[in-house]
């Protein structure tokens, strides 16, 4: 292995979270983002050539080395590490709603699922995959959620774009135009109350 | 998912929607669970029964749905009554004639359909994510991390149009609602009050204008107006008009009649 | 590499602290503490061979994967082991809001946010982006914060009057008071509310 790919193989080791490659740009000032790239891609062809028991992974918009999966049994088996905890279907409807309509406004999400998502919402705030992305104009300007970058490090993906587009499912995505002609009714209201 | 009870179930008399202690103490509360809200029991009701979502015989599912949110128990689940009512109504604008022509007949479940199209999607798309989360989850990140460096403070990032932005959207975010600009009661009822008895009792009629004064503030002619009507529903004054459009009078005494 | 050190790659990898033989012996229930010492060997050898950037170390009792010390003083510069740098936007708003309104007690906040400020308020606190700067004679004497110079310094002001100093900012962001009513809004206003 060069010298960059063992600097960057060190600095994936040290860091907590997925690193990006600005980031590990910054290892050495002299190395392009194209070379980093480039180590990178040699890092994870000399794990999987070598057969080692971690390997590289993009998700959440950077890179990051984890354990396989084929060795994820006998890790907990011998509690050297557990698998984070599963999240509620209702917790995960909450999130796939959030994840496609963001920012979303707590009404919406409701109107959606057909029941209310105070207690969801506050939860998923409090473990990090959610967080208020500014107000919405309709009356009562309320706040507007969006997905984090631990939601995608949670599901393992580079970045929204890798979530199933609409022509992949099943079910054709529904424009929702009734919810649109009810905000500008929202709007008008609010508008008329000021004046 | 087993909506229903062993031996129980569908014969319990469906139509009545009070909620049942006997439910929940027969542990139907727990299978509530089972449902993250009244359009995932409507979906499992469809499924069970291979109903097309686009095709949905409403009198029948809107039975077997508050059927099965009596036999659950509703403790918790005004969720549930909601989309129960909802079912109702559709049931009573279904069984409405639809009169002879039929073109311009607009299916009263287009909504529901369209709703439940709608969840029914992001059902799918949390599956998926529980799918990749599980992917996910087998993959362990490092788990010793070792401790950061003692003194280099990791350089922050703040300039000044970032902060400018959050300015605004601060500002933006400042809620002005008409609640806060009710102010405390500025009225002055009780001395509009007094001020007109004092002024009816040198004089046995005077004029709106004299009752509200020289120079009127909104204020003033409101408070005027207040105490006028209250004095007048006490018998304390009496209020009349000459002719359509003529001057209002506040008077001691009740009118003569106009003879 | 075999099996048996890809496995005990990973477990070292996954494990939050230094792990003994004994711990990788649970791993795999066919294997003897020979066997994963020799692995373990195995594991430190191809390391130094191939030139990883990581190295095996016994610490503590047990043994542990870390980065090279070589490395180091790049990663440490690069501060990929600390939390990312950038201030959230809930810390911008809460940072904007005392800026504009110092010295501010956190009820102020929280009632021109619209949203509880105590975690945020901390972390600033931490960053030193902000100080508490005395205490308000209100009731429960609440602390006062103002903004600190290395706020300035970050923002490369000399003072805090050369902070844009917008008109309608300092406005808007002054707390709603009950307005002097002598105009036909407000009387307006209480007749529908009376109503």
């Amino acid at each position: 292995m060069n010298p960059l790919v063992q600097l960057i193989e060190a600095a994936l080791f040290a860091a907590p979270r997925p690193v990006t490659v600005e980031e590990l740009q910054m290892l050495d000032p002299d190395v392009s983002l194209a070379e980093v790239r480039q180590a990178l891609d040699q890092l994870r062809e000399h794990y999987d050539f070598d057969g080692h028991g971690v390997e590289v992974t993009e998700m959440a918009g950077g890179f990051q080395i984890v354990s396989r999966p084929a060795f994820a049994a006998a890790i907990e088996r011998a509690q050297l590490n557990t698998k984070p905890a599963r999240l509620s279907a209702a917790m995960l409807e909450t999130l796939a709603t959030i994840a496609y309509r963001q920012p979303v406004g707590r009404a919406e999400i409701e109107e959606i699922r057909g029941v209310s998502a105070a207690g969801v919402l506050r939860t998923l705030q409090e473990r990090g995959l959610i967080e208020v992305v500014g107000r919405s104009e309709a009356l009562g300007r309320p706040l507007l959620y969006g997905t984090t970058p631990l939601f995608l490090e949670l599901l393992g993906l580079p970045d929204l774009t890798n979530l199933p587009r609409a022509e992949e499912l099943s079910i054709a995505l529904q424009p929702v135009k009734a919810q649109d002609d009810r905000d500008a009714d929202s709007a008008a209201a609010y508008v008329e109350a000021e004046s | 998912m087993t909506l229903v009870g062993p031996g129980t179930a569908p014969e319990v008399a469906a139509t009545t929607l009070e909620t049942e202690p006997a439910a929940a103490a027969s542990g139907f509360v727990v299978e509530l669970d089972a449902f993250t809200g009244p359009l995932d029991l409507l979906l499992h009701l469809l499924r069970e029964e291979q109903i097309d979502i686009a095709d949905i015989p409403i009198a029948r599912i809107a039975d077997q749905f508050l059927k099965a949110i009596h036999v659950l128990g509703l403790n918790q689940a005004a969720d549930y009554l909601d989309m129960a009512s909802r079912l109702v109504r559709l049931k009573a604008q279904m069984l409405l004639p639809r009169g002879a022509v039929g073109d311009d007949w607009e299916d009263p479940r287009a909504e529901l359909v369209r709703r439940l199209l709608e969840y029914q999607q992001i059902k799918e798309i949390a599956l998926w994510m529980a799918d990749s989360a599980e992917r996910r989850a087998v993959k362990f990140p490092r788990g010793y991390l070792p401790p950061p460096p003692e003194q280099p403070p990791p350089p922050l990032t703040l300039d000044l149009l970032d902060l400018l932005a959050a300015v605004e959207r601060v500002i933006a975010g400042i809620l002005h609602p008409v609640l806060h600009r009710v102010v405390a009661r500025p009225l002055n009822v009780e001395g509009a009050t007094l001020r007109i008895q004092a002024l009816l009792t040198d004089r046995a009629e005077i004029s709106w204008a004299e009752a509200i004064g020289p120079t009127p503030t909104i204020v003033d002619v409101l408070s005027t107006l207040l105490a006028i009507l209250e004095l007048a529903r006490r018998g304390g004054a009496y209020v009349f008009q000459q002719g359509a459009f003529g001057p209002v009078v506040i008077s001691r005494e009740p009118p003569r009649s106009a003879d």
